[in-house]
């Protein structure tokens, strides 16, 4: 079989085998509805309770204080929608940053058409925000912070330390979009006075369609899925049995193993990020050169164009991912990437390389020796490179 | 996502490269929507002996560049005016929706070089009237 | 080991092995996210595509019309809520039943809270709602009619057909919640005039967690969950990739085996109603007697309790279900059982017992065996039956 090298850690990670392990008795044998009062559903109902206890261990909280719910995007969509409308009264208004996820911004986006206001604060060159722009954004109507702790294009991590402290101060209820960190940094939510937190179970080894949504005891917050009383009544909806089941065996790996993952992806990861700057020229290294996560590389090569880029990686066995507005079908680059400043054609020509578990050493030396073949490749192609060449640059 | 056809000519473009001397180049799309094709021709007597491109921009736009090189060369200048992005987009057995705007810049190139080349020779070519190379043709279809 | 005998089909069903084998590999060979255009993104659209076929196949539905949800609940808020606020120009009034599942009742309720108007139709005693009676509630500001195919506790099928004229006549949208009756009942959404229709893909043998909505082309709806561009940009979040690619093998299974699965529930489903009929005393089948899910049974057996009927039954092995008020911890029975008009007491007694494909003979003899045992066990505690041993009653 040809050669496949996967980098595409951060859309989403395959599955370790003791999680796939620890769900199958669930879908044929412990197949019981957890609200059911038989043996069948109490047997099911013990599962997701050892799996709440572990999600709450890996992120210092406490068990109930853990819902699980269909993904990232639902626990993003709940938490700000969730308290919006919960704390209209109190206020209106919203403060986020230009380089949350879609799930985050879209979000917003909709709660500007229904009455609500938000900031969306301004990031440095690295993808940082300013931490006084926060503290003049704050105002009287502020209900909510939502600040992603790691971003998943760039891996740039937030001060959420200074961000939670700030929030405390000032009783303005924060938000984290954690499915980037999770598994990648140690996180706990107390520490870091965060009242809500997004998770995300396949960005961490377990399985697609699971997430969790973090509410801090007291918090009010409106439901998103109004019907059942599963959840505590937060979240309607007959559980994800294997699914949560998957979710907690994944987390508390992350947990145990997160000194061993952190040391094993980064040397690879600064491996790679070495290797491609020495080799390849007119690139630059897109993110926080340090507070960015362990697995993450996200280069701009100039004068050629991501897509183009990520198919002839492809052809090659090697997965990534570009920020190009060609590969996602919409007019603009990666918000992200324009909003650090840089130009279109630049930010057209982003790959991103995200390393993971299972990524070897071979892997690398194997993306170091193409890739930069590749480039060449596509830059003796295109019509920006010639200039340079020419010397008109 | 991509037709063989589109892979074989994403992979191995033909005609790449400049025309020193070219009797037409053609060039459109801006950086800023990702993607720019030039084009140069060769014209003997009306007739494209010769052609060549350079693109920056995605896979499918390498492709549509490569094939409508192809599909000009030998051709005359007439029968090169009536290349349309509709024929291109056949030609590579079709190309998903949102990349259709990448056809379209391929046969705004071939008309862009032909352009120039009537320009330096005074002609006047029936096609090219209401041609306006520097109109922006990089819609992005969204799918619903 | 114990004898288990699982008759709660309507809560859940066990997963069929055919479902998993083909979810397998998805977990962690096929992992890719499908919005990836490198060849493991390649292999998980293909298999997403395949999915989206085969369910829209099973209603009669195109491809582009099935949108996957975390499940039945998110998918009856998000079509009640989406068509609510994308029409709330039009009007501000949604006609739905008394008896319809918790999902689809306080998602209405959520919406009366926020400037809607619901008319909850009465049912007859059997929970058929009276076509006469929809017809006059329908007014100028009808924006939507939310009808359940087929009742989760009493199994009684709706006359969808005749909802579905009607709906079309006056122009309001009509959505079905058609979690039970998906499997159990041929449906094609043309032929019912059905606008959105919720499904679920535990109740067919298929994984937790994962569900779908029909919704028919030029509908105008909101979204629940924004964020990225999954599902047309309808429903965001990275797919459920094994889920879905159970969904659509257990709709496919379901499709297939549709007449053998109905006569194959029901021969056990009737001989389980005679036999308790003609061995327990005062006892009565809730529900209609020929409008119902092949696989329901649903009994109200006077003068005793429903959650210490089920404990009795799950110490023997043997799991059901109850409306009782006991069982969900609310203080009322089942608003289902309420809403036919029978009184406390013997909604208290109910018993729903549901039958599936690997209900055996056997099983239905072992209940026959035992259940006039427990409830005469029951009865000789009851206070109640005192009085009509002693020719009170
Ligand atoms: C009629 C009906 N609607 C909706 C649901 C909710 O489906 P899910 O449990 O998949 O969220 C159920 C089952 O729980 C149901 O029986
Ligand atoms: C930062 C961030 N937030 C939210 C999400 C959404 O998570 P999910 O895909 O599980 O819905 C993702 C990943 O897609 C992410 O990277
Ligand atoms: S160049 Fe952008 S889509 Fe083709
Ligand atoms: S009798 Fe105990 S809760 Fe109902």
């Amino acid at each position: 079989m040809k050669k496949r090298v996967y980098l595409d850690y951060s859309a989403t990670t395959p599955m370790k085998q003791e999680v796939l392990d620890e769900m199958l008795p669930y879908f044929t044998e412990k197949f019981g509805n957890p609200s059911s009062i038989h043996s069948f559903g109490r047997e099911a109902k013990q599962a997701i309770d050892l799996s709440r206890e572990q999600l709450a261990k890996s992120i210092g909280a406490k068990a109930d204080e853990i819902f699980f719910t269909g993904g990232g995007s639902e626990a993003d969509n709940w938490a700000i929608k969730g308290i919006a409308y919960a704390n209209r009264d109190k206020g209106n208004h919203i403060i986020t940053t230009k380089i949350e996820h879609h799930a985050v911004l879209h979000t917003c986006e909709y709660l500007e058409k229904n009455g609500f206001e938000v900031t969306y604060l301004e990031v440095d060159a690295h993808g940082r925000i300013n931490i006084d722009d926060l503290k003049s954004a704050i105002k009287d109507q502020t209900i909510l912070i939502t600040i992603m702790f790691a971003n998943n294009e760039i891996g740039t991590i937030q001060p959420i330390k200074e961000i939670g402290q700030i929030a405390k101060e000032k009783k303005v209820i924060f938000h984290v979009d954690a499915v980037q960190a999770f598994g990648n940094i140690k996180i706990n939510v107390n520490d870091l006075n965060i009242d809500l937190m997004s998770l995300s179970a396949h960005k961490v080894y377990g399985p697609k369609g699971i997430g969790a949504l973090y509410i801090r005891k007291g918090v009010k917050i409106h439901s998103l899925i109004h019907g059942g009383a599963q959840e505590r009544r937060r979240r309607a909806g007959t559980e994800n049995l294997p699914g949560i089941v998957g979710f907690g065996k994944a987390a508390a790996l992350a947990d145990e193993n997160l000194e061993a993952h952190i040391q094993h992806v980064k040397v690879l990861r600064d491996k790679l990020i070495k290797g491609i700057m020495e080799k390849v020229g007119y690139v630059r290294l897109n993110g926080h050169p340090e507070h960015r996560l362990p697995g993450n590389a996200n280069f701009a090569f100039e004068f050629i164009e991501g897509e183009s880029l990520l198919l002839s990686l492809d052809m090659l066995g090697i997965a990534g991912s570009s920020g190009s507005a060609c590969t996602s079908g919409s007019l603009d680059p990666s918000h992200v990437l324009m909003a650090l400043g840089l130009s279109h054609e630049i930010a057209h020509g982003s790959l991103r390389l995200t390393i993971g578990d299972f990524t070897t050493e071979e892997d690398i030396d194997y993306v170091l020796q193409e890739l930069p073949k590749v480039v060449d490749r596509l830059r003796q192609m295109s019509p920006l490179y010639e200039k340079v060449k020419g010397g008109q640059k | 996502m991509y037709s063989d056809k589109v892979m074989d000519h994403f992979m191995n473009p033909r005609n790449v490269g400049e025309i020193e001397n070219a009797d037409g180049i053609g060039e459109v799309g801006n950086a800023k929507c990702g993607d720019i094709m030039k084009m140069y021709l060769k014209i003997d007597d009306g007739v494209i002996v010769d052609v060549k491109f350079k693109t920056f921009g995605c896979g499918s736009a390498i492709a549509t560049s490569s094939i409508a090189t192809e599909m000009i060369k030998g051709k005359t200048v007439e029968e090169a005016l009536q290349l349309t992005n509709r024929a291109v987009v056949e030609a590579l057995d079709g190309l998903p929706a949102q990349k259709i705007h990448c056809s379209v810049l391929a046969e705004q190139a071939v008309k862009s070089a032909l352009l120039d080349y009537a320009r330096k020779n005074s002609l006047q070519l029936a096609g090219l009237e209401d041609f306006d190379p520097t109109e922006d043709h990089h819609h992005h279809e969204e799918e619903h």
